[in-house]
């Protein structure tokens, strides 16, 4: 088993895993400065016969230096998460040349349309696939997320991307994978019974047999 | 020095006819609106909860640990929950929203507030009893039918609640979508109802606490539990309503065909989350202010040491409750809300983990140059603080708006509530319980046993609750039935194994407390007045306290925390201890 | 202990006031004017009178100054709740 | 800081005796404010859901006076403005020691709020007979919610108010006890503020 994150595939995970150590390391820092200084001065002022506790209210010295050391670095990592997430979630952060697919979740499946050959929505070649989500590697893809019934969740985990479906919305998120292979859509929001079993397949092909497959289901669409 | 007659003192108190004439056993210890007695009662109805939710707990984990086997003892289940004891995905989601439930509402918020707010605030402060004593029994017995009305859901048609106890719309709205309606229902007037009695609740702590204080308890020499507890309950009274609002229009939605929450005819979906969470985010707070205050009162006894930074807990606490309103959206970053909204809240989100980190560092300050005595509450106590600190600094990883995208809604999360809930609330609470546990009934815990309780539910706390980081990690989401569906999930199944072993075992050495808890009652050596050599007011009358509590209203010299003062023989210093005048100059703190 | 007297405010003086101001509101409500305006001006309105019952009927202007910031400290989570969601719908 | 022991004959107007200073007004008007608190927030998930929705969704509102009937209802809250004010007269009333005067002003305080609620269903009535029903969209959702748990709150406010009518028919009050009269004012005088605002944003926006 892998103790630290998964491998990442498409080019949010770099950014996301990158934040994810800084932060560990962060934390792992402050988890053992304090952990070890808490055992330890348990273990070196532990009652012993005849030694008094200090009488001893406090140093407003070091209460300034620690909140400030501790706000300067929630701080620090907040704008550098808000970079990330602006990239990533922000209202402007979709390429202007992303593949536009529509993603509808349903209890409890998946239904993904594709643009067709044209790769513009609503023309006569578009298509829809049950849980089946073809993309090309290296593109970006800008998925509009709508549900029929409850909340759903899209959770790719190897791309790190995540997003609510919400019944009565049109969320969009984007991604672009950098790795070709099979990976796994999750629903990653209590969306009633067959929650547990609401998957989809990912299939991230090359660029070339992206588009055999694209144009191939676009003609059969467009022969309908 | 004033000599007031508790019994007329508190003419506001509605008790003062009561002191002197027997009671009948009816008035004595069931509809008493003696604030300890009701203390006892939220006590023994949260415990039974938390041995409820435990329970549950314990299913969820067979499900998780071996999915698709037949649980021991399972087939006493009726064939819609598990037939032949194995557990139906039906029934799975009814247990994590159940066990949310009861653990959130039922047991942690009345362990510490109920229990913990009734029983301390008037004998720390110096008062006979509450301002509204019978306002304080009515929220005891409204409480009751909530929680029975809350188990009668798992015995209607079509199951309880499976929502989730965040109960998002629409699908808690739609029977068409969960399968369930009735036991929907019951969930939403249930916590209507319990919400009333938590307001009930607050209203009367927070008017004691202003206005009963003894002479000389002025508000910076209140013990910080009570400072806890005084801020916790205004953020129950002012959060509640706001989650009755909301259930109200849930229920509605259901029952009488309104819109409000699902996106038919306009209703908000999102809308349902930004009151819960409104609510929800202060609730959080109201699940650890009063343990972070438990845990200072603790703490400073056993380290036999002043607390570290007095004035600047009491604003950390202050600093929690005001921040604590602006930043709820973080359980929302990836419902679709606005991004910038969403950015706000993460930086307000970040913002409030200096006020947890600065008590955090006054607590080991605390310890700092103490003499520490282990004793059960104090091992609770420090628990507590290292499992607070690990519980905060995971928080960060959510709070941290791209990393939450990856971790939301996976089992980090439930790691990280976990660890705050469990390692932070359920450890003060037990630090809580067996401190005061002498004082409430007059006998004291067998030491041995609660420490072996101590080690063994610690051990193997961390045994449960630590890999789920790792389960997170992988991916692995909340509230899925069986994680084999999912290819990338199924090589966890080996630590979900350990997970749900450890969980059995840390369920187990429950029932040592539980053992202890109630043999005690009978069997226990009898309590001094003063076991911990505590300082505040409740230590200096006798151990139960009699009604009325004071035999005179007491008066206070200094802060709760003089412990190895220079003043006196003693390594502590009661609150109302006069001391002959000292000379100018030398007595500095108090 | 005698109790600091004040002499009672005049109650039905406000009492017609506040009639006016009824009857002006529903004199706004259906001028020919842009919406906002008139959403404003009710709100103004409506918030006087509110102000006017706090002062007088509730007296809170005869109690001490911390019942008042007592009495005013939920509203700004008030404010809070519905600035921020409505952010929701006009981004 | 000598203190006597408090007797009855004592202004029971007073924050309690003996105890360090506190809100410096007595307990159960501090407790009302504190409850009241929590009622102003249980009115703003209901008015903020209102206004939040609209705003989500203007078009789902119609014009004032359409649906609802502006006129009777502008009637109704004269009707609760004059209920706040004989309330405030029996408050005034006690204060000076006038019983006479303070059961006759609550004899019609509660009359008149009774009146309210009476309008209220009357009102209701006719809107769901006209097919204006709690299921029409969100008008109908927010408008029968609000205005519905604010009429709840009158209810109970003018069973209170005969609570407090009864005992002041038993002579329980006085000039220097009459606790239970303000209370009562401070929960009745908040209905008709709440009312005040409902009015404005419910019918008349």
């Amino acid at each position: 088993m892998n103790w630290l994150l998964p491998p990442g595939a498409s080019t949010f995970a770099t950014e996301i895993d990158w934040l994810y150590y800084v932060i560990l390391w962060v934390t792992g820092i402050a988890f053992v400065v304090t952990e070890v200084a808490l055992v330890w001065f348990l273990i070196r002022y532990r009652a012993r016969p005849g030694v008094r506790a200090t009488h001893y209210h406090g140093n407003v010295k070091a209460e300034v230096i620690w909140t400030s050391v501790t706000a300067a670095a929630v701080l620090v990592l907040g704008l550098m998460s808000a970079g990330g997430w602006d990239r990533i979630k922000g209202r402007n952060s979709v390429p202007g040349d992303a593949i536009p697919i529509i993603v509808h979740a349903k209890q409890f499946e998946w239904q993904i349309t594709y643009p067709g050959p044209d790769l513009q929505l609503g023309t006569a070649d578009d298509f829809t696939v049950r849980n089946q989500l073809h993309v090309p590697v290296d593109r970006a893809v800008n998925a509009t997320l709508t549900a029929e019934d409850a909340i759903h969740s899209f959770f790719v985990p190897a791309w790190r991307i995540k997003q609510d479906a919400v019944p009565g919305m049109r969320i969009q998120v984007w991604f672009q994978p950098t790795q070709t292979g099979q990976f796994e859509i999750a629903c990653a929001e209590l969306c009633g019974l067959g929650h547990y079993r609401m998957k989809g397949a990912v299939t991230v092909h090359s660029q070339e047999e992206f588009d055999r497959w694209n144009v191939n289901r676009g003609q059969l669409a467009l022969g309908q | 020095m004033p000599t007031i007659k508790s019994s007329v003192a508190g003419h506001a108190s509605a008790t003062g006819e009561a002191h002197t004439h027997e009671m009948s056993f009816l008035r004595k210890y069931i509809f008493s609106t003696d604030h300890k007695i009701i203390g006892i009662q939220f006590l023994i109805m949260s415990l039974v909860f938390l041995l409820a939710g435990g329970v549950l707990a314990m299913v969820i984990r067979w499900q998780l640990g071996f999915p698709g086997q037949a649980m021991p003892g399972g087939g006493v289940l009726p064939d819609t929950m598990a037939p032949d004891g194995i557990v139906l995905p039906e029934f799975y989601n009814a247990l994590v929203t159940m066990h949310g439930t009861f653990m959130v509402f039922f047991a942690i918020m009345p362990l510490l507030v109920g229990v913990f707010g009734n029983y301390l605030i008037p004998l720390k402060i110096g008062a006979p009893d509450m301002a509204f004593p019978r306002i304080n029994m009515a929220s005891f017995w409204i409480a009751v039918p909530a929680g029975i009305m809350m188990i009668a859901g798992f015995v209607v048609e079509g199951g309880h609640a499976a929502a989730g106890w965040t109960s998002y719309a629409p699908l808690s709205e739609r029977a068409d979508l969960s399968g369930v309606s009735m036991g929907q229902i019951l969930w939403c007037i249930s916590l209507i109802i319990l919400g009333l009695s938590s307001i009930l609740g607050s209203f009367n702590y927070i008017t004691t606490v202003i206005n009963l204080r003894a002479p000389g308890m002025h508000w910076f020499r209140l013990p910080l539990s009570i400072w806890a507890l005084f801020v916790t309950a205004i953020l129950v009274l002012l959060a509640m309503p706001i989650l009755s609002g909301a259930i109200i229009m849930l229920l509605f939605d259901q029952t009488i065909g309104t819109h409000f929450f699902g996106p038919a005819q306009g209703g908000q979906p999102l809308l349902w989350q930004h009151l819960f969470w409104f609510f929800g985010h202060p609730e959080v707070y109201i699940l650890i202010l009063p343990a972070m205050g438990f845990a200072s009162d603790i703490i400073a006894n056993g380290s036999r040491k002043p607390v570290f930074g007095y004035a600047s807990m009491v604003f950390a606490i202050l600093a929690i409750a005001v921040l604590g309103w602006g930043v709820w959206g973080h359980h929302m970053f990836m419902s679709g809300m606005n991004p910038t909204l969403g950015t706000s809240f993460m930086i307000s989100t970040m913002l409030i983990a200096v006020p947890s980190a600065i008590k955090v560092f006054n607590w080991l300050g605390t310890i700092w140059l103490g003499s520490v005595r282990f004793h059960t509450p104090m091992l609770h106590a420090v628990a507590f603080v290292s499992m607070f600190i690990i519980g905060g600094l995971s928080g960060i990883f959510m709070a941290s708006t791209p990393v939450d995208i990856y971790i939301h809604d996976t089992y980090f999360i439930v790691a990280h509530l976990h660890y705050v809930l469990f390692g932070g609330s359920l450890f003060a609470i037990f630090a809580a319980i067996t401190y005061w546990y002498p004082k409430m009934f007059g006998r004291m815990m067998n030491p041995f046993w609660a420490k072996a309780h101590f080690v063994l539910t610690f051990v193997a706390y961390n045994f449960v609750f630590f890999p789920m980081h790792q389960l997170g990690l992988q991916g692995h989401m909340r509230r899925i039935f069986d994680p084999n569906e999912y290819e990338f999930l199924q090589h966890l199944q080996g630590l979900n194994t350990f997970i749900s072993i450890s969980a059995f075992v840390l369920f187990a050495a429950q029932f040592i407390f539980a053992i202890n808890f109630i043999a005690s009652w009978f069997v226990g050596e009898k309590a001094p007045d003063n076991p911990w050599d505590d300082n505040g007011l409740e230590w200096t009358v006798p151990s139960p306290p009699p009604h009325g509590n004071f035999a005179t209203i007491p008066r206070v010299y200094r802060g709760p925390y003089e412990y190895s003062s220079p003043l006196v023989q003693e390594d502590f210093l009661p609150q109302n201890r006069e001391l002959p005048p000292q000379p100018a100059g030398s007595a500095a703190h108090t | 202990m005698e109790k600091p007297k004040h002499a009672h405010p005049n109650y039905v003086g406000i009492f017609f006031f506040l009639g006016a101001l009824t009857l002006l509101e529903l004199g706004v409500a259906f001028l020919p004017w842009p919406k906002m305006v008139l959403i404003l001006l009710l709100i103004f309105l409506a918030v006087w009178k509110a102000v006017l019952v706090a002062l007088y009927y509730m007296h809170l202007r005869y109690e001490p100054n911390r019942l008042r910031l007592l009495a005013v400290a939920p509203l700004p989570l008030a404010v809070i709740l519905v600035v921020a969601v409505t952010r929701e719908f006009r981004w | 800081m000598a203190h006597a022991t408090p007797t009855l004959e004592e202004n029971m107007m007073d924050p309690p005796r003996g105890y360090e200073e506190g809100a410096g007004v007595y307990n159960e008007k501090l407790g009302m404010w504190v409850f009241l608190g929590s009622e102003i927030m249980f009115f703003t998930a209901l008015i903020g859901s209102y206004i939040i929705l609209r705003v989500a969704h203007p078009e789902a509102w119609k014009p004032p006076g359409e649906v609802l009937n502006v006129p009777l209802t502008a009637i109704n809250t004269f009707l609760l403005i004059c209920s706040s004010v004989t309330m405030v007269k029996a408050f005034a009333a006690i204060q000076d020691g006038n019983l006479a005067g303070l059961k006759r002003w609550l004899i019609a305080t509660v009359i008149i709020g009774a009146g309210f609620v009476g309008v209220q269903v009357f009102e209701y009535i006719h809107l769901v007979n006209d097919g204006f029903v709690p299921s029409e969209g969100l008008y109908g959702s927010t408008f029968y919610t609000m205005t519905g748990f604010h009429g709840f709150h009158v209810t109970v406010g003018v069973i209170c108010l005969m609570y407090v009518t009864w005992r002041a028919f038993q002579g329980k009050y006085s000039a220097a006890d009459h606790r239970g009269v303000e209370v009562v004012g401070l929960y009745w005088h908040f209905v008709d503020l709440v009312w005040i605002i409902l009015f404005t944003i419910v019918y008349l926006i």
